[in-house]
């Protein structure tokens, strides 16, 4: 039983590592950023390809990737992305499924379409056994890097000028500019941590789920079913959601295995019908 | 005189504050009304517990001597029960002439056609034309709400009350925005509704409350602070102080 | 004294559409100025120009004696510009006191200075900007403007939606502010004879170009343009 | 009748009327299908998504009303028309009725989750539905047949006539004659006050219920029409085919309604049929000359066209659509006057 | 005419396109090694991708026989893909050759089907066989739930039933569930033998990866696993998890013999070195045996007389022997035990047990 708690907590922190970027690009900058996935794909690329081509230790390539990432967003969000911003949800939709098309077939056309799989340093596999619970080294791994990060971002968001200027030019852009907060790198930095963001993630990911060019398609669904319980607006609530949704999944699988498929889903409609706007909004 | 409208011992809270406290109110048939007070006294709440916008935390709302408070807002409008917006909330991408046709049409009991053209309803074109050009909307009938002016988007907030033929009209100050010339307009047209609609008015300027209303209600803190006729408000010292300030002469 | 604003000729507007013909108007610090005009003769769309706003199509503006024709929103506001929207523009999902700070610059108004300025405010601090009443968002637009420490204000609709003690205070605030500190203001509004009254100079617009421009207490006895251009007093 | 009055008449009409540009789009349709052969199986596949994405439409270009999940009720039309061909008759009018009355009883009864929230929630709540749908058919093997699909449709000539031959002439037919039927009904549904009060309520929800329009009963009642048409388009899809799996029900398959809606432009009537249109035939071309990486240039023009601008092609076309119509009101005018 | 048109019809995109990559890859193998002529006719193949969907299947291939007229249908990289098209080679008497679908049923179909992969039940019931005989007795089954799965969980079953073995617990793993905890946890608390297991390629690798995490192999837990599981494709990067997991299956890239290791050098030096697996070989053999069938009927592709030349037709492919049954068109093979090991520093499924001449045992 307490073994399954930790599993459940354990892949309840995998969804919040690879949704988190989204978090910040979807949750806090409001753009609907289906083309995540892809960032999150890029992350887990460097990461594999540095380690298992090059002989780096995962560990250093991980800022790698994180950087990495960052920058592609970042340019790419000069480049491209900064128009979206004003434009309609369903633009915003339209334009990152081009991108994530762009990136699939990119992707198989670089790297090939086979799977890519990690080796993970010997450090971090293998289990120990706690009190009589079982415990993945890498899961144990995954679980403190992602409270670190968790408490990091929140602060940021929720106590610094930054999140509240943030939070002003989503909500009115054209206001924000009119008293002066410089929405414009605001939004550029945002989005290039959120890319980074979402480049560890599939950097840290990728030993546990498999990574080949539809990866971005492939769990989009994923990644928004946790921001949306999550709700928008901060990044607690995606976590909570993680937690959830991960406990929900593990324990429904083990006790009702027939349900399995379902778990995740019903969760996130019985969510989404209580609670609109998702686990915890700000305001209403 | 009886009342259309009436609140019992009605409250309402936000958190920790009492936004409408213990608020027994009367509008009588034909009243021309008007409900002042400072700023977040809670007027703009009051109407959103009568319109059903907000549930009460307790206390009741009647509707000719009826009890409305669980009643959906949509069932209260088809009663007669009408407002109008401190902000305007219009239909952003219909022209003006499309907004009041299916108002219209929704009073008429059409709203639920799904065969019959908007067009062709019977007499419906004269009804818009004369609510367009009462309102001095005819030279952007056609346009987009989105796209008018101010002003004129606050005239079409208050025209599409009016199409609704109401029988209680609440209106969350309905001149904010519209230039002085223009509120003769529209207090004229309000003037002009039948005298058995009863109206319910907030507003902010004084000229346009003592030349309107024949009785005021003064809301400060959520609670019901004052009430009389005009006269006697205008000239209540403790009114002046919390909310007319010296500047008022009357 | 130079003059703290120059604005020259300007044209400007949506899109493809030119609102403002060239408008032309100076404004000196210690100044406020009262922006009259008809409902949708370009007024708010002037002050939009201003803060940057508008596609810009031809003319100077010039603070300072500094071309700001084409700067963005951002280094207006750093030049020294505030501006109060007309409808606002509180932000929805930050606190009252969010809505100061998180664009406030460092100055004589503070964040306690401005809820000293409108108490309403300070108790509301924690609310969020859709849980206040009409006037408290009125409040908080002009405290948030304040806070900005500009050299220059533009207050679009101020009063609009405030009780009449609150609107004497403030426009007295505004007066006294203006003369004491050395700023200047545009102060668009509806109810004439009262802006008037506390104003120096005056300008009123019709159909995006200025119809009349001179001298607040001369405009307010000139019953003949106040009726033309406004509709009042014939 | 005084001039204003005419001219609110007028306006009013405006959207009820043909316009030259849509008769010449199925002028075009006819066309194609009598010297265009070989273009019959991709178009009856265009007009197959044609309709989803106009099921879409209606509740997303008119209602405001988006989703991520009209798969469910194209599956389940499609899965509805498949049994009723293998255990009742293969014929096929009656087939898409049962499948348009499953659709529309899948959206009745799933609409009341969709009234409270934004687009997000939207999205997530109707893809949340589509997955658990999936999900049951998959694990409902004995009926479905499962990941395996749908085997056993014989699906009897139309009227008794038309068998629906390999080539696609039938099906193609069929689906456009069904797509424009629907059309038809769905611009009188729009026109209506009905139709009137959804963009009300797209606008503006707040004010839609202050002018007495019962939001929430107007939006199941157009969620359900859309669910109706939906499950026609699965219905028409599994007939032509002759095979439903459970790709129907699938993510893509909604993922792929709403794209090509919005690619056309929601709000139009038209837009999901030009969506359809241009995208399979761009996509098609596209993936007969490179059949791996066509992903890529279809991702490089979507970005493109957003970047664009969406509006665009619209715009043309409606300045298209006036000059068309100046120049025939000139002419009438011109009549008039000899 | 002197050419024979062949569409071939692969997910080269979407969830199945690591088939549509090999296919593609043995397709180009064939070519430089067969060249395009057979039966003294110009072959021409049009690859077409179904994004691994069937409708686009169905619609392609509707396409390739109505539009470009071709003559035989080969690919189809799923079950629902492959049977989406039945209708089609039944009306229009084009033979479908079947390169991956792996459900039996897919035979009764049409009776143009030829199948020159595996069946699911060929190779579960050979497993289940091999394991009672071997004393692993108590099973706990993973398998995936869809289709495939189900099938593989129950002709493991009765054929581990049948030799006295008996499966504890029968576990469903939805097909996206990117992670296997719970369903371990739960084998595990059934101590059994082994486990039985069947996902499909890429999870494959996650699941041995959790599979060791938890310590199941240290427990003395076994997996006997469908060859899905330890693709050859994917094997040498599974790493050191894969290692000694046992799996029933038509091919072993290490497979040894003259075939074998010409196929796999050529298919190497064409495809920079990439390892064919199962599926590429069945798409050589289902090449092999278009060609072979042409020759025998002179190019003559017309549905009845390519059917009646393809039935009974023997091929030395690089997998063993294999055989098209004449009465049921599907294929009869070899099914292979084999076990990870790694040989010469590559990991590889080294064949330790041949179980000859195996017909689908659904028909
Ligand atoms: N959703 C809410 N949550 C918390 N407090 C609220 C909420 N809505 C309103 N309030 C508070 O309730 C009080 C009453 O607000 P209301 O809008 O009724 O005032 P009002 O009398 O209309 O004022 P004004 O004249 O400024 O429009 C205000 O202090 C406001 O801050
Ligand atoms: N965003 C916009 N896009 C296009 N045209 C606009 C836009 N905003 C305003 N206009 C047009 O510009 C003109 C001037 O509008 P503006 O809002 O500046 O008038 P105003 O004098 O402030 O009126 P009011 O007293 O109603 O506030 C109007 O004709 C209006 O229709
Ligand atoms: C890739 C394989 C697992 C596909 C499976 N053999 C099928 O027939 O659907
Ligand atoms: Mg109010
Ligand atoms: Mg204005």
């Amino acid at each position: 039983m307490l073994t399954l708690i930790f599993d459940g907590i354990a892949y309840g922190m995998l969804l919040f590592l690879l949704s988190c970027g989204l978090a910040v690009t979807l949750g806090l900058m409001n753009f609907i950023n289906l083309a995540h996935g892809a960032f999150a794909m890029a992350g887990g690329y460097v990461t594999v390809l540095l380690t298992n081509r090059t002989g780096i230790p995962f560990l250093a390539t991980l800022p790698v990737a994180f950087l990495a990432t960052a920058a592609a967003g970042g340019i790419l969000e000069k480049l491209l992305y900064k128009p979206m911003y004003e434009k309609s949800h369903l633009d915003q939709v339209l334009f990152s499924i081009g991108i994530v098309f762009m990136a699939v077939a990119g992707v198989d056309f670089l790297v090939g379409s086979q799977q890519q799989i990690l080796n993970l340093p010997d450090f971090l596999k293998g289990r120990i056994e706690i009190a009589g619970i079982g415990i993945g080294i890498y899961r144990a791994f995954l679980i403190v890097v992602c409270g670190l990060l968790a408490t990091m971002l929140q602060l940021i968001n929720s106590r610094s000028r930054f999140g509240s200027q943030l939070r002003a030019s989503v909500d009115d852009r054209r206001v924000a500019r009119g008293v002066g907060i410089q929405v414009n790198r605001l939004f550029a930095i945002t989005f290039a941590v959120g890319s980074g963001l979402a480049g560890l993630g599939g950097a840290l990911g990728a030993e546990i789920i498999s990574l080949d060019p539809t990866f971005p398609l492939k769990f989009m669904v994923y990644f928004l079913i946790v921001v949306s319980v999550g709700g928008t607006s901060s990044l607690v609530g995606p976590l909570l959601a993680s937690l959830l949704l991960g406990l929900a999944d593990v324990l429904g699988k083990y006790y009702m295995p027939s349900l399995g498929g379902f778990v995740i889903y019903i969760v996130l409609v019985a969510v989404l019908v209580l609670r609109p706007q998702g686990l915890l909004a700000r305001g209403n | 005189m009886t009342a259309v409208l009436e609140t019992r011992h009605l409250n309402k809270t936000f958190g920790g504050l009492k936004a409408t406290s213990d608020v027994s109110f009367k509008l009588e048939r034909g009243a021309r009304h008007a409900l002042i007070g400072p700023n977040g006294a809670g007027k703009t709440t009051f109407i959103n517990l009568l319109t059903g916008l907000i549930k009460p935390s307790s206390g009741d709302i009647l509707l000719d001597g009826k009890p409305i408070t669980g009643l959906k807002r949509e069932s209260r409008v088809q009663r007669g029960l009408v407002r109008t917006f401190q902000i305007n909330q219009l239909f952003g991408q219909l022209s003006v002439v499309e907004s009041l046709a299916l108002v219209i049409a929704e009073r008429r009991g059409h709203g639920w056609n799904m065969f019959r053209g908007l067009s062709r309803l019977k007499g419906l074109d004269r009804e818009i034309a004369d609510l367009v050009s009462d309102f001095g909307l005819d030279t952007v009938a056609e346009d987009r709400c989105c796209d008018l002016p101010y002003g004129k988007q606050r005239l079409l907030e208050i025209a599409m009350a009016i199409a609704l033929k109401p029988r209680v009209l609440l209106m969350d100050e309905p001149a904010a925005g519209v230039p002085e010339a223009d509120r003769q307009e529209v207090l004229s047209r309000l003037a002009a509704l039948p005298s058995d609609v009863s109206i319910l008015l907030i507003e902010h300027d004084m000229d346009l409350v003592f030349t309107f209303a024949s009785r005021i209600s003064v809301l400060v803190s959520g609670a019901l602070f004052a009430e009389g006729t005009s006269q006697e408000i205008a000239h209540d010292p403790r009114v002046k102080d919390v909310y007319l300030g010296g500047g008022h002469h009357d | 004294m130079t003059d703290l604003l120059e604005i020259e000729s300007l044209s400007a507007g949506y899109g493809r559409a030119v609102v403002l013909q060239k408008v032309s108007f100076t404004l000196a610090q210690g100044q406020a100025m009262a922006l009259l005009g008809r409902n949708g003769v370009g007024k708010t769309t002037t002050l939009n120009s201003l803060i940057g706003l508008t596609r810009f199509h031809s003319g100077r503006v010039l603070l300072n004696g500094q071309d700001m024709s084409r700067l963005s929103p951002e280094r207006r506001v750093e030049a020294g510009i505030g501006w109060v929207p007309q409808e606002r523009g509180i932000f929805r999902s930050l606190t009252v006191e969010e809505n100061i700070t998180a664009s406030a610059r460092p100055g004589r108004w503070t964040l306690e200075a401005v809820y000293e300025l409108f108490p309403r405010l300070k108790e509301r601090r924690r609310n969020f900007g859709n849980q206040l009443s009409g006037g408290e968002q009125q409040m908080l637009s002009i405290g948030r403007a304040l806070a900005l420490n500009p050299k220059i204000l533009l207050l679009d609709e101020p009063t609009e939606g405030l009780a009449p003690i609150i609107v004497e205070e403030l426009l007295a605030s505004i007066r006294r502010i203006v003369r004491e500190e050395g700023l200047a203001a545009i102060i668009v509004e509806q109810h004439a004879q009262q802006i008037l009254a506390m104003t120096e100079r005056a300008v009123i617009l019709d159909r995006g170009a200025v119809a009349h421009s001179g001298d607040s207490a001369a405009l307010a006895a000139d019953t003949e343009t106040l009726g033309r251009f406004l509709g009042i007093g014939t | 009748m005084g001039p204003s009055q005419h001219r609110i008449t007028r306006a009013l009409g405006r959207t009820r009327r043909l316009s030259p540009l849509e008769v010449s789009f199925w002028l075009l349709a006819v066309a194609v299908w009598f010297f265009l052969p070989d273009y019959h199986l991709i178009l009856n596949e265009i007009a197959g998504f044609a309709i989803l994405a106009l099921s879409l439409d209606l509740i997303l270009g008119y209602a405001g009303m988006v989703s991520l999940g009209q798969a469910a009720m194209y599956g389940l039309g499609a899965y509805a028309a498949g049994l009723f061909s293998i255990h009742v008759t293969g014929e096929p009018i009656s087939g898409l009725l049962v499948g348009a009355a499953c659709g529309a009883l899948l959206a009745l009864l799933t609409g009341p989750l969709l009234l409270r929230g934004g687009d997000l929630t939207r999205l997530m709540v109707t893809l949340g539905v589509a997955a658990v749908v999936m999900e049951i058919a998959n694990q409902a093997s004995w009926l479905t047949g499962g990941a395996d699909g749908l085997r056993g449709m014989e699906i009897q000539p139309l009227f008794g006539v038309f068998d629906f031959d390999i080539f696609g002439q039938t099906a193609c037919a069929y689906s456009l004659v069904v797509l424009f039927a629907l059309m038809l009904i769905a611009r009188v549904l729009l026109s209506s006050p009905f139709g009137y009060s959804l963009r009300a309520i797209r606008d503006n929800p707040l004010r839609a219920s202050a002018v007495g329009i019962p939001v929430h009963a107007r939006l199941v009642t157009i969620y359900t029409v859309s669910g109706a048409y939906a499950g026609i388009a699965g219905a028409l899809f599994a007939q032509t085919q002759q095979f439903v799996s459970l790709d129907a029900l699938s993510f893509q398959k909604s993922a792929d309604g709403l794209m090509i809606l919005t690619i056309g432009g929601p709000g139009y009537l038209y837009g999901g049929a030009l969506g359809a249109l241009v995208y399979k035939l761009i996509q098609d071309e596209l993936s007969n000359l490179t059949p791996q990486y066509w992903q890529f240039w279809i991702g490089l023009m979507l970005v493109a066209f957003v970047l664009i601008g969406r509006e665009r092609p619209h715009r043309a076309l409606a300045a298209l659509t006036r000059r068309l119509k100046g120049k025939a009101e000139r002419s009438k005018a011109k009549e008039d006057q000899a | 005419a002197d050419t024979v048109k062949v569409g071939v019809v692969i997910p080269l995109t979407g969830g199945f396109q690591s088939n549509g990559r090999q296919i593609s890859a043995a397709l180009k193998t064939f070519l430089a090694t067969h060249g395009e002529t057979a039966g003294g006719k110009k072959v021409e193949f049009i690859v077409k991708d179904d994004a691994s969907a069937a409708d686009n299947a169905l619609r392609l291939s509707q396409e390739l026989v109505t539009k470009d007229r071709v003559s035989i249908l080969t690919g189809f990289g799923n079950t629902p893909a492959a049977l989406s098209v039945a209708q089609l080679s039944k009306r229009a008497k084009i033979p479908q050759v079947i390169m991956v679908a792996a459900t039996s049923s897919i035979m009764d179909a049409s009776p143009y089907m030829l199948r020159v992969s595996w069946t699911v039940p060929q190779m579960a019931n050979v497993i289940g066989q091999w394991a009672a005989k071997n004393g692993t007795k108590k099973f706990v089954s993973i398998v995936s739930d869809y289709g495939p799965g189900v099938d593989a969980e129950a002709w493991f079953d009765k054929a581990l039933t049948a030799s006295g073995g008996t499966v504890a617990e029968k576990l469903r793993v939805p097909l996206a569930s990117p992670d296997f905890s719970p369903f371990l946890q739960k084998a595990a608390d059934q101590k059994p033998d082994a486990l039985f297991v069947f996902v499909p390629t890429g999870a494959g690798t996650s699941f041995m990866k959790q599979y060791v995490e938890r310590g199941l192999d240290k427990s003395g837990i076994k997996v006997i696993a469908m060859a899905d599981v330890t693709d050859d494709d994917l094997l040498n990067s599974m790493g050191d998890p894969a290692l000694g997991a046992i799996t029933g299956g038509p091919y072993s890239t290490s497979h040894d013999s003259p075939e074998n290791k010409s196929f796999v050098d050529a298919f190497k030096k064409e495809n920079n070195g990439m390892r064919p697996n199962m599926v590429a070989v069945a798409a050589y053999d289902a090449l092999q045996l278009i060609y072979k069938t042409l020759d025998k009927t002179q190019g003559d592709a017309t549905g009845d007389t390519f059917l009646a030349a393809a039935k009974g037709m023997t091929i030395d492919s690089p997998r063993g022997p294999i055989f098209i049954d004449p009465a049921t068109r599907d294929i009869v093979q070899n099914i292979y035990m084999r076990k990870v090991e790694r040989v010469n520093g590559e990991l590889y499924n080294t064949e330790f047990e041949t179980v000859e001449k195996v017909h689908d045992p659904a028909h």
